[in-house]
């Protein structure tokens, strides 16, 4: 085996996946950071707006990038409604009540997605083939995978830009950090956080429609991306959306490292056992810049 | 001339325990007003009963600001209409930075917010030194003005400010409450609550006191400064001995 | 407070208990009336196993035909398909309900899955109640054979024998690599592999596992690619086929992929894989879906007429109809006075059966009742299919 | 994650002797089911009984400590391979049960290490990959069986002359079950439940009172651990099977969803859990086109609509929908569970009609 050889294209390969995860893991630091949500929906949430871009591009005949883009509408209007019609209709809702009630949407979702377009994988056409590469320094890059990669840093920087420029970012910070306050400052905080559960869902979405053309549009296809998403969340600390962007990565990278060099039967393990190490060392995560518990 | 906040008859809640007892209130645009009272008197409870950050409270009763029912209603719209409120403790957004904790201030406005920025400024000068420096990084007292100047950004008619000398040192103590006193003078009516009496009976104009969950006495600054009881339980003037050589607390009952 | 109570209770149940002396086993349901025939089957309607659940409404069309037809000596079949979710939990609790609650099931039919079919293996072959065609090909029907349980599906081991020696004695592969799902399937595939190759005197290029939860398959294939594998048997389910050749794809591998029966859907294979299902070399134990044969077309055309809307004929719909074809022929030659004996008696009458599978044999002592699998190959546009070899059994 | 303040109401199960007369009814009543009832019965209430042990196992740390765990299948998976390894070397099956029990707990011990230090969605993010990891050790390694699992031996215990060994079974389970509500009834009312709570309510504060956060803490998984450990050698024997793949990840979130659903914090609360949970599991099955055709009125138009719109055959599907549906109602409704609803019903009776 040439070890060294093979080691850019095993960084590159493990950088393309990471960058899916990046973004759940942003659509997942997002909801917990704004309403201390553990969005355990966010896959299914993700897949179901793949299969309506899916439905657009097909079934609606819409040019492809107007189906991707509609996708991500719905992808805004489902979280925005999650939020709306579940989260917010608890009562004295508790953390773990929180997750139970986010397991719930996300069956249903699961339920009616696979209703509505059966539990067969279905292929979601691109205008990029799989095959097209571009070799550089020996690396064979596809242009999927250069355009997950663009994509998801596009998006990164997009997020980034919302949050700390614009006037809704700042609320939505704001509202992240203390609630009552915000809503003092006149900040609709009910809105804010319907939007943020719309933003993580667009982000979700965006991560959905990268992960399908890779593989296949099936009900169970974001099960995988969303654990390394949320291990990614975590690695980075769950309330930094430079950690959760730089967990994603490392998580993509040390997970294919370990496949390739040592052994792909426990590949999913390693990037857990990799948090554990972390997080002994680190219990707050990578960037999380206080962990301070109430007494 | 009508009042610009007008309670009237409030009763609050904490689940089963009865906070505010058919407490009413007025205050005439234009003053300082302090509210005094002891630890749980329902001070602080009045004023977020006022901004509506009680869930399902006030259980009775009536607020209205500038004439209009305000009870009811959304914090948020509460704050829109002009009523800005510092809480205890500042509760800055500690991961803001100086500059964005006062443009979060003016969220609820649209036209240009520089020339109150300069306003702000010039209220605190410290601020602008540190404007770029996370809230949470700031000293308490430096955390007081950054909350006291959100708060006027939004233009407000009304400011409450609950407790801005808690924590602070004695000069500090006075430096704000200088600027409270030129803010008041530069248009806005202020609602103070404070524990400081001496302080807010200095600056106030009018001053009220509250007993577990009612007022016991009203009047101006001076009138109230003059009253017996204040002096004793709250100026720390005591005047007579009992028999025993012990303070007569009891006589609070006398309000009843 | 408690101590008397307890003490009473335990006296009260007691005598109870004595009373109650357990009793002999409600007498047997035997799921047969004057009118009707009871067949049961679980198979997974929703759940990651769901594609699989066609086998189940294959099942269900095939009795619905005999129904429309007249039935069987009078009677008609009245078929109970429940969704296990591939979970055997609720496998078990669904056999053991409709077992014991009137009027009964006669047998199984079909079946989907190693784990749920173990788990109420010995539960009916306690009972003898036949079982036919269960639709996973293990090992466990038939080590040791069971006197009411009537496999159908030829081994996985099997196909990926004729596959090895396919690949080295006719295309001239040298290095074949082993690629498998992490699951009782993959895990038959990569021994009958094995065995293969080392009766030929050969090593396998690699052998690597995928768990099935995984979607990034890039690791999985750069180690392929690196061991230089001029042919690799590929032995996964639908999902991961598609991930492996977009992947082997976007890293410019491409050998020459050998497949299993499951993944013998051509068409479907193609649609999903966006037309990456070129070349492919596969296993098949039954006739082709479009197959031009008369078995198969009687089939075709009756999907037309019968089959639920989102249903798609295909390799799966058409097993779960292969499978229980010897059990409405045994039914048949058991004639009007059915009983499990007499069902039994004529499943083992059962001699070289032809219908959509291979060749069905059934025998006194013997209870794997089809052997037999050929090869087919697509060709470069995926689009059509090619049989490589005649049907024969691995020997 | 703290949702019960109240330590006395930590102990509501036997506070009123009619309760406790009702509940020495359902215990004879359930011990008479096999003389009576047929598998199917037992097969049910054995597979209540077990969830039932691990939410009761599991509520231990939710519920009393304030710890979460997305791992407990782990936890499942360790006490019924344990189980099944030591009857198949020849150990009593008893005693291969209490020795799964202390090999699980050893597990919740090494898993409580880390849990010292984390909270909320680290402690559930390390627990989550343990439940992961367990499940693919044992898929992967051959001494366990690798995919298909070991064989399970037959169950041989004989508790009661004449009977099944699914009549045995039952019995068993049901004296574990029982044994399990007893044991954390009385672990609640020691020192050492008392400390459970006591971290729950504030773990600063509990370790100011000189609580001893590590042992209680890493006791708390364990304990919890051996209840989980036990109810999955019993889950091998009811199921005749042991496959790696059951014990996923959605395994663990049902025996969460059953502990949260039924109210943690209490005893009563994880029983109405299980029961609940377990009998959907079972009982949810796929609806058929023909049933909308059902409903009255716009019967046809309905199944017409759903027809067009849907597909047929993932109609089964439906019960995800209904499954979810009543975790988000319960839960929007009533944030202390069908405890809770149990709860506001007694007092609505109490004081009626007032």
């Amino acid at each position: 085996m040439d070890i060294l050889g093979n080691l850019p294209q095993v960084l590159f390969s493990g950088l393309a996946a990471g960058s899916v995860y990046a973004l759940v893991a942003l659509a997942m630091v997002i909801i917990y950071r704004t309403t201390e949500v553990l969005n355990f929906a966010q896959g299914d949430m993700a897949m179901m707006s793949t299969y309506v871009g899916l439905g657009l591009l097909v079934a609606g005949g819409l040019p492809f990038f107007w189906a991707m883009l509609g996708a991500l509408a719905f992808a805004a209007a489902l979280g925005a409604f999650s939020e709306f019609a579940f989260l917010r209709r608890a009562k004295e809702p508790t953390v773990l009540g929180l997750i139970i009630i986010t397991l719930g949407i996300e069956m249903i979702v699961f339920g009616f997605a696979s209703w509505k377009w059966g539990g067969d994988p279905r292929d979601l056409p691109t205008p990029l083939s799989p095959a097209d590469v571009v070799v550089i320094g020996g690396v064979i890059m596809s242009y999927l995978e250069l355009a997950t990669i663009a994509i998801s840093a596009t998006t990164i920087s997009a997020l980034f830009l919302f949050l700390n420029r614009s006037k809704a970012g700042l609320a939505m910070r704001a509202t992240q950090q203390n609630r009552a306050v915000a809503r003092l400052m006149g900040i609709r905080v009910r809105r804010v956080e319907m939007g943020a559960w719309a933003l993580a869902a667009v982000i979700g979405g965006i991560a959905g429609l990268l992960v399908g053309p890779a593989t296949t549009v099936e009900p169970y296809m974001m099960w995988d991306p969303m654990m390394k998403g949320f291990a990614a969340a975590v690695l980075g600390g769950m309330t930094s959306l430079a950690g959760a962007a730089l967990g994603g990565a490392i998580i993509g990278i040390i997970e294919n490292l370990f496949g390739f060099y040592v052994s792909t039967a426990f590949k999913s393990v390693v990037p857990f056992a990799a948090i554990l190490l972390m997080l002994a060392i680190k219990p707050s995560g990578l960037l999380a810049r206080h962990y301070v518990k109430k007494v | 001339m009508t009042s610009l906040l007008r309670v009237e008859n409030v009763d609050t809640y904490y689940g089963l325990i009865q906070a505010l007892r058919g407490a009413s209130l007025e205050v005439q645009a234009g003053g300082i007003v302090a509210l005094l009272g002891a630890n749980g008197a329902g001070k602080t409870t009045l004023l977020k009963t006022v901004m509506g950050l009680l869930e399902d409270q006030p259980d009775k009763g009536e607020i209205f600001f500038d004439g209009q029912p305000i009870h009811g209603r959304e914090t948020e719209d509460i704050a829109r209409r002009g009523i800005a409120y510092v809480p205890e403790g500042r509760e800055v957004f500690r991961e803001l930075t100086v500059m964005e904790n006062l443009k979060i201030g003016a969220y609820a406005r649209r036209d240009a917010i520089g020339e109150d920025l300069e306003g702000i400024f010039r209220y605190f000068p410290r601020l602008l030194e540190r404007r770029d420096q996370w809230a949470g990084t700031l000293s308490g007292g430096e955390q007081q003005m950054l909350a006291i100047g959100r708060a006027l950004m939004s233009r407000p008619r009304l400011l409450l400010l609950d407790e801005p000398s808690l924590g602070l040192s004695p000069l500090l103590v006075q430096e704000i409450f200088d600027i409270v006193k030129s803010i008041n003078t530069d248009g806005v009516t202020i609602l103070l609550v404070e524990q400081n009496a001496r302080m807010a009976l200095s600056v106030a104009s009018r001053a009220l006191v509250m007993e577990r969950g009612r007022f016991v006495l009203e009047g101006s600054a001076e009138e109230v400064a003059a009253d017996p009881d204040v002096q004793e339980f709250y100026l720390g003037l005591a005047t007579e001995e009992s028999v025993k050589g012990f303070k007569r607390y009891r006589r609070k009952k006398r309000w009843r | 407070m408690f101590q008397p109570l307890l003490r009473i209770a335990a006296l009260a149940a007691s005598v109870f208990a004595v009373a109650l002396a357990p009793t002999a086993q409600a007498q047997q349901l035997t799921g047969v009336t004057d009118t009707e025939i009871h067949i049961a089957a679980w198979g997974p309607q929703t759940g990651p196993a769901a594609p699989w659940g066609a086998v189940t409404r294959g099942t269900a069309m095939l009795f619905q035909m005999v129904n429309d037809a007249g039935g069987i000596h009078g009677r008609k079949i009245v078929f109970h398909p429940f969704d296990d979710q591939y979970n055997p939990a609720k496998t078990v609790a669904g056999v053991k309900e409709l077992v014991e609650k009137a009027p009964g099931i006669f047998a199984m039919a079909s079946g989907v899955g190693t784990s749920p079919g173990l788990a109420v293996k010995d539960y009916l072959m306690e009972r003898g109640i036949p079982w036919v065609g269960p639709a996973a090909g293990s090992l466990h029907w038939v080590t040791p054979p069971q006197k009411a349980l009537f496999a159908m599906y030829p081994l996985y081991a099997d196909e990926a024998k004729l596959l090895v020696r396919h690949l080295v004695d006719k295309e001239g592969k040298k290095k074949i690599a082993i690629f498998y799902a992490s699951d009782e399937y993959g895990e038959n595939g990569h021994r009958g592999a094995m065995a293969e190759l080392t009766r030929l005197g050969l090593k396998p290029a690699v052998e690597v596992s995928v768990n099935q939860a995984d979607r990034d398959l890039k690791s999985h294939l750069l180690k392929l690619k690196d061991s230089g594998a001029d042919a690799v048997l590929m032995w996964v389910n639908p999902t991961h086929a598609v991930i492996t050749l977009k992947t082997a794809a976007a890293l410019q591998f491409s050998p020459q992929w050998a497949t299993s029966s499951t993944l013998s859907d051509a068409v479907m294979m193609q649609a999903i894989t966006g037309g990456l299902w070129k070349n492919m070399i596969y296993a098949s134990f039954g006739e082709l879906p479009d197959a031009d044969v008369p078995q198969v077309k009687k089939y075709r055309d009756a999907f037309a007429k019968y089959a639920q809307q989102g249903e798609r004929w295909g390799v799966f719909f058409m097993a779960g109809i292969g499978f229980v074809e010897p059990l409405v022929e045994g039914l048949q030659r058991a004639g009007r006075d059915l009983t499990r004996d007499s069902f039994i008696k004529a499943m083992e009458s059962i001699k070289g059966y032809k219908g959509v599978m291979g060749r069905v044999t059934f025998g006194p002592g013997e209870r794997q009742g089809q052997r037999e699998i050929f090869l087919a190959r697509t060709d470069d546009t995926g689009t059509k299919v090619t049989q490589l070899t005649p049907w024969a059994e691995v020997k | 994650m703290d949702m019960k303040r109240s330590y006395y109401r930590d102990l509501r199960l036997f506070d009123t002797w009619p309760l406790g007369l009702w509940l020495v009814v359902c215990a004879a009543l359930l011990a008479l089911v096999p003389f009576f009832a047929g598998n199917y019965l037992m097969y049910v209430l054995g597979y209540i009984a077990i969830n039932a042990m691990v939410a009761l196992g599991l509520n231990v740390l939710v519920g009393y400590t304030g710890q979460i765990s997305l791992g407990h299948a782990g936890f499942f998976a360790i006490g019924a391979y344990a189980t099944v390894l030591l009857a198949k070397a020849g150990v009593p099956i008893p005693l291969a049960l209490v020795a799964a029990a202390f090999i699980a707990a050893a597990f919740g011990f090494l898993l409580g290490l880390p849990a010292l230090r984390l909270e909320g969605p680290y402690l559930a993010v390390i627990t989550l990959g343990f439940g992961l990891t367990v499940e693919n050790i044992f898929a992967k390694a051959e001494f366990f069986g690798g995919a298909t699992g070991p064989s399970v031996p037959p169950f041989s215990l004989s508790l009661w002359p004449g009977f099944s060994r699914e009549q045995n079974l039952y019995w068993l389970i049901m004296l574990c079950a029982g044994g399990t509500i007893l044991a954390i009834r009385n672990l609640m009312r020691t020192r050492v439940g008392r400390a459970f709570v006591a971290i729950r309510d504030s773990d600063v504060a509990a370790a100011c009172a000189g609580v001893d956060l590590t042992w209680y803490k890493t006791l708390a998984f364990a304990v919890s651990a051996a209840f989980t450990g036990v109810a999955g050698g019993l889950f091998a024997f009811h199921l005749g099977q042991v496959d790696p793949t059951t014990f996923n990840l959605m395994l663990s979130i049902l025996f969460l969803a059953m502990v949260v659903i039924g109210g943690v914090g209490s005893i009563l609360g994880p029983l109405l859990g299980a029961v609940t949970i377990s009998l959907l599991n079972l009982k949810l099955k796929g609806l058929k086109l023909a049933d909308f055709e059902q409903i009255p009125l716009a019967g046809k138009e309905i199944a017409g609509f759903i027809s067009r719109h849907f597909m047929e055959t993932g109609m089964a599907n439906i019960q995800f929908i209904v499954y979810g549906g009543i975790l988000v109602l319960i839960m929007v409704f009533e944030p202390l569970g069908l405890y809770g609803l149990w709860i506001r019903a007694k007092r609505y009776w109490r004081t009626w009609p007032l």
